[in-house]
């Protein structure tokens, strides 16, 4: 059961990851990223990690991909022409992705961590809910939390300087 | 007392900068004339008996990095902050006479740059040695930089003293690094000191000693310049002020040898034996190539500029017999090169406003309406090519007697030198004050403003021709001392024995110096019984 | 489920998502990129507190979606200055400054 | 006072003279000038007189003094002073050297007169005398460098003394380079000298010399080879002679002085000085009697067919001092100072004559437009004709006593060394030939128009200034021949030195008759008494035989010169015919000049010449240019890669992220 | 379950929250029409405040909220290196066309947003305030390299920096998450603890986890290869943030650095260190090389910033106090050198039609000597001239290289300073060695969307007076040293 739920998310998060390199059109790249996004949702649940499944959800495939709808609506989502001005670029990139890929799971799959191969100790039902993230956030994870809270204020004046009429030249 | 020697001519410098541009040069001159009574003070209360430094300061400067602020004065240098003090004086009037684009900052920079010298030359802290060796750059790629003349047919002032600059300080960089090295490898994990003495007390490994010999060589021998290290002379040369040029080539290339004795020899005293050679070859090239190159050129400067390249050679060479007298010389040899080398810019300047050009092939019979001059150039040219009876011959004579006794073949090699100089210095005198008086050119009688700036130091130099055991008893001392570190022979056997002690491997200049180019002549019978 | 699982699957998230910038002109669609190779080092966080039993990671996920939401406001925002300044989306026509 | 201060006294005065002159040469008058080196050189001579006194007060054997005033520069174990050495020998040459320049500073005082350079000329003059008595008196071999290099800078300066002409600057300059080459002779000598007996002093390493080197012993030839290099350099021996004729180019005094009676012979006083060196190292000494030998013989030949006036009597010189040299070569010490006492006398006598023709001629030196001066100008060719007798080896002239005596002495000491005897006859019939040959194609036959002016109207003749050698235009500014021309008969000071030297060359030789009085043998006796060869002593019969022999030779020699030049007019003219090949190798001067040039001078003005244009550029400045070009390079590449493109930035960080992770996959456990 | 608030020692926080206020008080001048023109003051307040509160808090080390910060002699240093340069920067930009264009209120808010990053920074001892820490650093940078929002130049440098940064930040995430899971904390004292197990040591995993997270500083010091933001950010940027970032980002990210790799992880020291020096060696070269034959001076600076940095870089890589202690100082001289040159670049920029083009400062030593001096000075101390702090700094790098057997890398210090003269002298040749350049238009600057020239900038005492102070401290630390040189050993004694 668990194997196929993971399975099933697992190829709608590549899908969806796929889809976003591939799709000419922004727009459908949005969509595209909906989809990998809800599938790492789910992933998550598997990893008993609800709270961040939840904000998965509602941060991203909420707030933010609204936002990216509106921006690719606004700007209008031409698609880019194939040709690419930077020799190799084309050739060497994805030939790079690989690399990067071959690397990392060997790194992984060459680790002599034991917990790798297991999925994990067993761990309570309080694991991974809104009141354990909670107290770590506030407790032990305060400060992160408040700069973030600030990071997020400077974010906001940043766009209104950004988008805000005065940038209009 | 020291003290007052090194900063008062940046003290009167930066003075200066606030006076107006008329004053700055009578300003700047007084400062340098300071200075010269300071040394000259210094000199008196020399005690040339003493052993080890005299006039010394020593206070801790960074002691983070263990870093001193150590001056001192002894035999190696005396003369040579002397020899500073005399010609920045003889070249900062000169300079004064004439008239200078913004003064002020020209004569701060002349200052400031002979501050830097005596700097290098008194430090006896490695580190504060560095400092001030780098240092001296900086004021003279201002002064060549701007008040140098462009070329059409070359680069600009400024490229040809960027070349300067990169080149020599390519060598002092990697002596920076070899210098800290050199402290922490005899640190060894304890407390590091750069203080030569302590340094030179427990010198380091063999193995490391090799790599930072190079480093610090390659500093001198690019500042000297020595052969095939010398390609930023031609063109900063050609580029430079005259009265500036005089200094830097009559003092700034003895650093570089001064540093040998004073660094190199007691420090890295086995790479010193063991790469004696090597750098004798060096010389040898310097010397001949030098030499050959003096007497093809056209330009007045260069003519000057290459005659030093060999006789920084000849002093090179002195310093590497490894023995006492050749190390005499070569620091009497400097003091030399710099009396002479900078009365000959200063003339080269007279004679370039006289012809309104630097090439000899368009100069000539200049001595028809100056008596006066002709007889100054004609001194310092016979003091140039080492004529006997000048003290440059007593210099090179000791030079090569103690060169003779380590390696023969280099010192049959090297007097083929002194040859050629008879050659290029008689001709930079024939082709500018003999002959048909060229077209353009004007025989005129040299001016009191320029007399006042040329007499002293011609008198300088037959002082010396007379005397110059003022130089070597003072000397003598220290260069023993320096010498002694790579077990070099205290200079020449005592009387008759020569023969007895040469047979012994002791008396062999710099341990196995004797060695290569010494064939033992067969012994007969008849010696063995009247020698012994 | 291993955890190995994830972490390949993570580490797979990362490359495309790279070569998805590397191959992407337009801004927008590089800003989704970078969205996923986040993701990826979230899924990887999570996995690995998983792994490791404590849920120290799955806070730094959050922070990271915080953040990663802060560069995707700040990123729509340039696009939006460009495009009011008449500029091509392209981040192939923005080479003026060079050498 | 003693002899030393005496010999001090000697030194000082020529040089006060030379820098009073030289400091005073705006204030003082032309006339002063010449007065003050003048007598500054006669007072040096007198000291000179009472130098010789108060040595011969003290006994033969402790005739020799040193005395030193400061330590010159000693340091490092060598101790050189400044130190002079006083015994007869030095004395001789003190004496000689003293009398002749006094002599030839009175002739200067009136030939010189009108020329711009006087008071220039005068301390040159002077300054050489006091280097030459530095070089005689010096007590150790560094002074004695510094003597020897001071007169050859004396003798550049004198040779390019009219400084104006390109080609006395050029004589100027060959002769201080060849002099500068036996300079560095002499020092490594020294060096060597040191090294082995560790001291410079005369003193010591004549005293320890015997007792450290065995006969023959490599080092010692060494060094007397060195000393050999230094010896010919100076006295114009084969093969670093070619300077002396050009040294001609300087006025005629000065060739009369320098390169005639004093300075050229003062090899012949160094080997001398250093005889107990050669003792002990034969080979040495034979090399350099036969160098003499050769010398005697090829400049002999050469001046056989020489038209210039001054370049003839100057090879002759050479071959003179060929003489010598064999003298003190081969032992004939004494013989060997006696003919350079005598040479001194008739050559200094020979040039004055000769100065005096030139001066007639207006410069002109050939010898071909020359005739018929006996008539106009009757004082010179008295004069020359002593001269010339004296140099012809005429009986009981000068020249004479002293050739003879050194031949005598080869005789003597007989084996190989009959040779010289031999040979030494054969160079004296050349010798009296072409002594008479100048004599015979200047004095008699019909007056040149130069000769006829003085003779009609007394006036010396004046032509345009031109240079002699090449014939160019020239004013009679400073730096050029003065306007006037001063001929012996119309200045008492030029007759008066002419008179007292055309005695001394007549009768100076009588002060040595083998058998009668050996005045100058038994004076300088103890300076060679340590050497072996002075055992060796011709019986007075020999001698005479030897005499009589020089006398019909030199008459011989006289007489094919009168049947040649003056009887058959046209026979030298058929003889160069006949002997086409011999006649050019001798006029070419045995192309010397052209070889040394070959072998020297070319090559090292092409080495100089690529080092120039090639090495310099492609090597020196190669490296730097290239490292400048390497960097540069590296610049460019990196502002490539900065495209401009941020995918392209993006891509380099990947690609240097995967090399990382690469790099830490390998060195992972 | 019940909630235990964790012990805050205010004190030790005050200079973030000194900052934090501040922002916000300035933020809020934004609103208010009248207060506009007091948002520099307020700044330059509440930087001075947020510096005294750091030097109260001098050398006594505090671990602050449960272990996310740490206050030490490293971290205040640090810190008040990037308020100096803020404060700097600030003065630069009174009167930077970009402050109109995007409000004077909201551009110091960021501005000090990114200091607060910075503070936060040299603090973090946790892998997820190190994160947020950078963020916060970086993304106020973004906007404010775009903030002159009139020219392309800026925005496309914004673009660039926000696109390759992301990248360096998820390469880093990656990189923390991988070490997250070798060590199951992200705690720094728990990650050292977690890598240095049996079995862990070595690990693979750890491995790329190291080199991730070392890219993705190696990025933000603007190491090579992954410099190549710099130049472009560096020249389209308003200089005021230029010199901003060019100094203070650098320390910022250096002390986390240092801090992490020499506390976190020190035990696998041996693994990234030839790793880290060959980055060092390659950063030396590029950025001097790079340097050569550019004419825009921002450009020059920034390649010249990749070549410091890569100098600095060594003195992480011995991984010893030593090296600590030259890192500091060197981060503390570059700061002043660069500040002195940037003043001189903005006067210039403002008076001259030619914008940041080496053109600009032309016949400078005739014409305005009191500019001319620090840029001289400045250029003199960044080629390691003695008599200027830049000497001694590389004395003091190559001394810990030396000790730490690193002496090749010294070697290559010096052979770069040598490449790195014939650019800096250049700078000073065209100050002194040329006649003041005619006024022709150059290329830099010069497009329809030129800033407006103001004649006298150059004689603008908050202009002057910084860039003499900087040159003056420049040449006061390369005479005597030693104040700074006890600073950098307290800095380097926190971390060993």
């Amino acid at each position: 059961m668990e194997a196929v739920l993971f399975f099933a998310a697992a190829l709608g998060a590549l899908a969806g990851a796929i889809g976003v390199v591939a799709f000419r059109n922004p727009f459908y790249g949005v969509l595209a990223l909906i989809v990998h996004l809800f599938s790492l949702a789910v992933l998550f649940l598997l990893l008993s990690s609800a709270f961040v499944a939840a904000a998965q959800v509602v941060v991203y495939a909420g707030a933010v991909m609204v936002l990216y709808a509106f921006v690719v609506a606004y700007v209008g989502g031409d698609t880019e022409p194939a040709w690419d001005p930077i020799p190799g670029q084309r050739f060497l990139a994805p030939l790079l992705g690989a690399a990067l890929f071959v690397e990392l799971s060997i790194a992984v799959l060459g680790s002599s961590l034991v917990a790798l191969g297991t999925d994990g100790p067993d761990v309570g039902p309080g694991f991974g809910d809104p009141a354990a993230i909670g107290h770590l956030l506030l407790e032990r994870f305060l400060l992160p939390f408040e700069a973030s809270s600030i990071l997020l204020l400077l974010a906001a004046v940043g766009a209104v300087v950004l988008a805000g009429k005065r940038g209009a030249a | 007392m020291i003290n007052s020697l090194l900063w008062t001519p940046l003290a009167f410098g930066l003075a200066g900068l606030f006076l107006p541009r008329r004053l700055a040069g009578w300003w700047a001159t007084l400062g340098a004339a300071v200075t010269l009574a300071i040394a000259i003070a210094l000199l008196a209360g020399f005690d040339s008996g003493a052993p080890g430094l005299q006039d010394t300061v020593d206070v801790s400067w960074i002691p983070g990095l263990g870093v001193d602020y150590s001056l001192g004065l002894d035999g190696l240098n005396v003369f040579l902050v002397l020899l500073t003090a005399v010609l920045w004086t003889a070249g900062t009037a000169f300079a004064a006479f004439r008239e200078q684009e913004r003064p002020q900052l020209f004569f701060l920079m002349m200052l400031l740059g002979e501050t830097a010298t005596l700097g290098a030359f008194v430090a006896q802290d490695l580190l504060l040695f560095v400092l001030f060796f780098d240092l001296m750059l900086v004021p003279f790629y201002f002064l060549f930089g701007a008040w140098g003349s462009d070329r059409e047919d070359g680069p600009t002032a400024s490229a040809a003293t960027l070349k300067m600059i990169v080149y020599t300080l390519i060598g002092s960089l990697l002596m920076l690094v070899g210098a800290i090295a050199t402290a922490i490898i005899a640190a060894d994990g304890g407390h590091v000191t750069f203080s030569i003495a302590e340094l030179a007390k427990h010198p380091i490994g063999e193995g490391s000693q090799r790599w930072i010999f190079w480093f610090f060589a390659a500093a001198f021998l690019v500042k000297m310049p020595a052969f095939l290290l010398h390609g930023w002379m031609p063109d900063a040369y050609r580029a430079a002020p005259l009265p500036v040029l005089a200094v830097f080539s009559g003092v700034l290339a003895k650093v570089g040898a001064y540093g040998f004795l004073r660094v190199v020899l007691p420090v890295f005293p086995d790479a010193t034996v063991e790469f004696q050679e090597v750098v004798l070859a060096i010389a040898l090239a310097s010397i001949l190539y030098g030499s050959v190159m003096a007497f093809t050129q056209t330009n007045v400067r260069l003519v000057a500029g290459y005659s030093s390249v060999a006789q920084l050679g000849f002093i090179t060479a002195g310093i590497f017999a490894l023995s006492s007298d050749g190390a005499d010389g070569a620091v009497l040899q400097m003091v030399n090169h710099g009396l002479v080398v900078a009365p000959l810019f200063v003339i080269v300047a007279i004679l370039a406003e006289r012809s309104g050009t630097e090439d000899l092939r368009e100069m000539g019979g200049m001595a028809m309406r100056a008596p006066v001059l002709a007889a100054l150039f004609l001194i310092v040219t016979l003091a140039t090519l080492a004529m006997p009876g000048s003290a440059n011959f007593v210099g090179e004579f000791y030079i090569l007697n103690g060169l003779f006794d380590s390696k023969i073949v280099f010192a049959i090699v090297a007097i083929s030198g002194v040859a050629m100089s008879a050659y290029y210095a008689l001709r930079l005198y024939q082709r500018t004050m003999h002959n048909r008086l060229a077209g353009g050119v004007a025989s005129r009688e040299i001016g009191w403003k320029d007399g006042v700036v040329l007499a002293p130091l011609v008198l300088c130099i037959l002082g010396l021709a007379l005397y110059p055991q003022l130089v070597l008893e003072r000397t003598d001392n220290s260069v023993a001392r320096s010498v002694a570190a790579i077990g070099g022979s205290s200079g020449g056997p005592p009387k008759t024995q020569a023969r007895v002690d040469r047979k012994s491997p002791l008396a062999c200049a710099g341990g196995d110096a004797c060695s290569v180019f010494w064939e033992a002549p067969p012994t007969t019978p008849s010696r063995s019984g009247s020698s012994q | 489920m291993n955890v190995e699982w994830y972490v390949v699957l993570s580490s797979l998230l990362f490359a495309i998502g790279a070569t998805g910038i590397l191959i992407r002109r337009s801004p927008v669609v590089i800003l989704l990129c970078l969205e996923l190779m986040l993701n990826a080092g979230n899924l990887a966080l999570v996995a690995f507190s998983r792994m490791v039993g404590n849920q120290q990671g799955q806070v730094f996920a959050i922070v990271v979606m915080v953040v990663a939401a802060c560069e995707v406001v700040i990123g729509l925002g340039l696009i939006v200055a460009i495009f009011r300044r008449r500029l091509p989306l392209d981040v192939d026509e923005l080479t003026e400054l060079r050498g | 006072m003693s002899a030393t201060a005496w010999a001090w006294l000697v030194l000082l005065f020529p040089l006060l003279g030379s820098i009073a002159i030289g400091l005073g040469f705006r204030a003082l008058p032309a006339k002063a000038a010449g007065a003050i080196g003048t007598a500054t050189i006669a007072a040096a001579f007198l000291c000179g007189v009472a130098m010789l006194v108060n040595l011969l007060g003290d006994s033969p054997d402790a005739r020799h003094h040193a005395s030193s005033l400061w330590d010159y520069a000693s340091a490092a174990g060598l101790d050189i002073k400044l130190g002079i050495y006083v015994d007869p020998l030095s004395t001789f040459m003190v004496l000689v050297v003293t009398g002749v320049s006094a002599l030839i500073h009175l002739y200067s005082f009136g030939y010189m007169q009108s020329d711009e350079g006087y008071h220039r000329f005068f301390s040159y003059l002077n300054f050489f005398v006091f280097s030459m008595l530095l070089l005689v008196l010096a007590g150790n071999f560094v002074l004695l460098t510094v003597g020897w290099a001071f007169v050859g800078f004396a003798s550049y300066a004198l040779i390019s003394f009219w400084y104006r002409r390109t080609t006395a600057t050029k004589a100027g300059m060959k002769a201080f380079v060849i002099n500068v080459i036996g300079d560095i002779g002499l020092v490594l000598a020294a060096f060597l000298i040191f090294r082995e007996l560790g001291s410079f002093d005369y003193g010591t390493v004549f005293e320890t010399a015997p007792k450290v080197f065995s006969v023959n012993e490599w080092t010692v030839t060494a060094i007397c080879l060195l000393l050999l290099v230094g010896a010919f350099a100076k006295s114009a021996q084969l093969p670093l002679h070619t300077w002396l004729p050009d040294a001609m180019e300087g006025p005629t005094p000065v060739s009369s002085l320098i390169h005639a009676a004093t300075m050229v012979t003062a090899g012949v006083y160094l080997i001398a000085r250093t005889h107990t060196l050669f003792v002990l190292a034969p080979t040495a000494a034979d090399i350099a009697a036969f160098t003499g030998l050769a010398t005697l013989l090829v400049a002999g030949t050469i001046a056989l067919v020489m038209t210039d006036l001054k370049r003839a009597i100057a090879y002759s010189t050479m071959s003179q001092i060929g003489y010598m040299v064999v003298g003190v070569s081969i032992g004939a010490y004494s013989a060997g100072m006696f003919h350079l006492m005598t040479h001194a006398f008739f050559k200094a006598l020979l040039f004055m004559a000769a100065g005096s023709i030139i001066a007639a001629m207006a410069n002109e030196q050939n010898i071909d437009k020359m005739s018929g001066f006996g008539r106009a100008m009757r004082f010179t060719s008295i004069a020359m004709l002593c001269g010339g007798l004296a140099l012809a080896a005429f009986p009981f002239t000068s020249g004479f006593f002293s050739k003879d005596e050194i031949l005598a002495y080869a005789t003597a000491r007989g084996g190989m060394y009959l040779i010289f005897t031999v040979l030494g006859y054969v160079g004296a019939l050349l010798t009296a030939i072409y002594t008479f040959r100048l004599i015979f194609r200047v004095l008699p036959g019909k007056p040149c128009p130069e000769a006829q002016e003085l003779i009609d109207s007394g006036h010396v003749h004046h032509a345009h200034p031109f240079n002699p050698a090449t014939g160019e235009e020239e004013d009679t500014e400073v730096g050029f021949p003065g306007a006037e021309h001063h001929v012996a008969e119309q200045s008492a000071p030029m007759r008066i030195a002419m008179a007292v030297l055309a005695f001394l060359a007549l009768f100076g030789g009588l002060v040595q008759v083998p058998g009668v009085d050996e005045t100058i043998t038994k004076f300088l006796d103890p300076v060679f008494a340590d050497s072996p060869l002075s055992e060796i002593v011709p019986s007075v019969g020999a001698s005479w035989a030897g005499l009589a022999i020089g006398a019909a030779i030199s008459l011989a020699g006289i007489g094919i010169a009168y049947w040649v030049y003056v009887l058959r007019p046209g026979t030298s003219a058929a003889l160069i015919r006949r002997l086409r090949p011999v006649h050019t190798l001798f006029a070419n001067k045995w192309y010397f000049d052209e070889a040394i040039d070959l072998l020297v001078v070319r090559p090292a003005l092409a080495v100089g010449r690529f080092a120039n244009r090639t090495f310099e550029r492609l090597v020196v400045d190669g490296l730097v240019s290239g490292t400048e070009d390497f960097v540069g390079a590296g610049g460019r590449v990196v502002r490539l890669v900065q495209n401009g493109f941020v995918r392209s930035y993006a891509l380099l960080l990947i690609v240097g992220f995967a090399g990382l992770a690469l790099y830490f996959l390998l060195s992972s456990s | 379950m019940n909630f235990h608030a964790p012990s805050i020692d205010y004190g030790a926080l005050s200079p973030v929250l000194a900052l934090t206020v501040g922002l916000c008080v300035v933020l809020l001048t934004a609103v208010f029409k009248p207060l506009r023109r007091t948002a520099p003051f307020l700044s330059l307040l509440t930087l001075g405040a947020a510096a005294g509160l750091l030097i109260w808090q001098w050398n006594d080390p505090t671990e602050l909220i449960s272990g996310a910060l740490r206050l030490d002699d490293l971290a205040i240093s640090i810190s008040l290196i990037a308020i100096l340069t803020a404060a700097f920067a600030v003065l630069f930009s009174l009167g930077e066309p970009a402050v109109e264009q995007v409000g004077s209120g909201e551009y110091h808010a960021l501005l000090l947003g990114s200091v607060l990053g910075m503070t936060l920074l040299a603090q973090a001892t946790d892998l997820v305030t190190f994160f947020v820490a950078i963020e916060t650093l970086s993304i106020p940078l973004y906007i404010l390299c775009a903030a002159n929002l009139r020219r392309e130049r800026s925005l496309e440098s914004g673009l660039k920096y926000l696109i390759v940064g992301s990248l360096g930040s998820a390469t880093l995430l990656y990189g923390m998450a991988l070490l997250y899971g070798g060590s199951g904390s992200t705690g720094f004292a728990g990650i050292a603890a977690g890598i240095s197990r049996e079995g862990v040591l070595g690990d693979p995993l750890v491995l790329i986890g190291i080199g991730m997270t070392a890219v993705g500083l190696a990025f933000k010091t603007s190491v090579a290869p992954f410099h190549q933001w710099t130049p472009d950010v560096y020249e389209g940027a308003p200089t005021p943030i230029t010199a901003f970032m060019a100094v203070a980002t650098k320390a910022a990210a250096f002390a986390v650095f240092v801090r992490f790799f020499d506390v976190a992880l020190a035990s696998q020291a041996n693994d990234w260190q030839p790793a880290l020096a060959v980055l060092a060696a390659i950063s030396i070269v590029v950025g001097n090389v790079g340097a050569l034959g550019q004419d825009s001076l921002k450009r020059l600076l920034g390649y010249s910033g990749i070549a410091q940095a890569g100098y600095i870089l060594g003195g992480l890589v011995v991984a010893s106090e030593a090296g600590v202690e030259a890192l500091v100082f060197y981060l503390a001289g570059y700061a002043f050198m660069n500040l002195a040159a940037f003043a001189v670049v903005v006067a210039r920029e403002r008076e001259t039609p030619y914008g940041d083009d080496i053109a600009a400062v032309r016949g400078l030593g005739a014409e305005r000597p009191w500019l001319a001096w620090p840029l001289t000075i400045s250029m003199l101390g960044l080629a390691g001239l003695p008599a200027t702090v830049g000497f001694i700094g590389k004395l003091y790098l190559i001394e810990a290289l030396v000790e730490g057997d690193y002496t090749w890398l010294a070697v290559f210090i010096a052979i770069g300073t040598m490449i790195s003269l014939a650019y800096y002298l250049r700078v000073v040749a065209a100050m002194w060695m040329r006649p003041g350049a005619e006024a022709v238009p150059a290329i830099a600057g010069a497009s329809p969307e030129a800033d407006p020239i103001d004649a006298v900038a150059g004689r603008r005492l908050y202009l002057v007076i910084p860039a003499l102070l900087a040159a003056a401290v420049t040449i006061f630390f390369g005479v005597i040293p030693q104040p700074l040189v006890e600073l950098a050993q307290h800095a380097g004694s926190s971390l060993f």
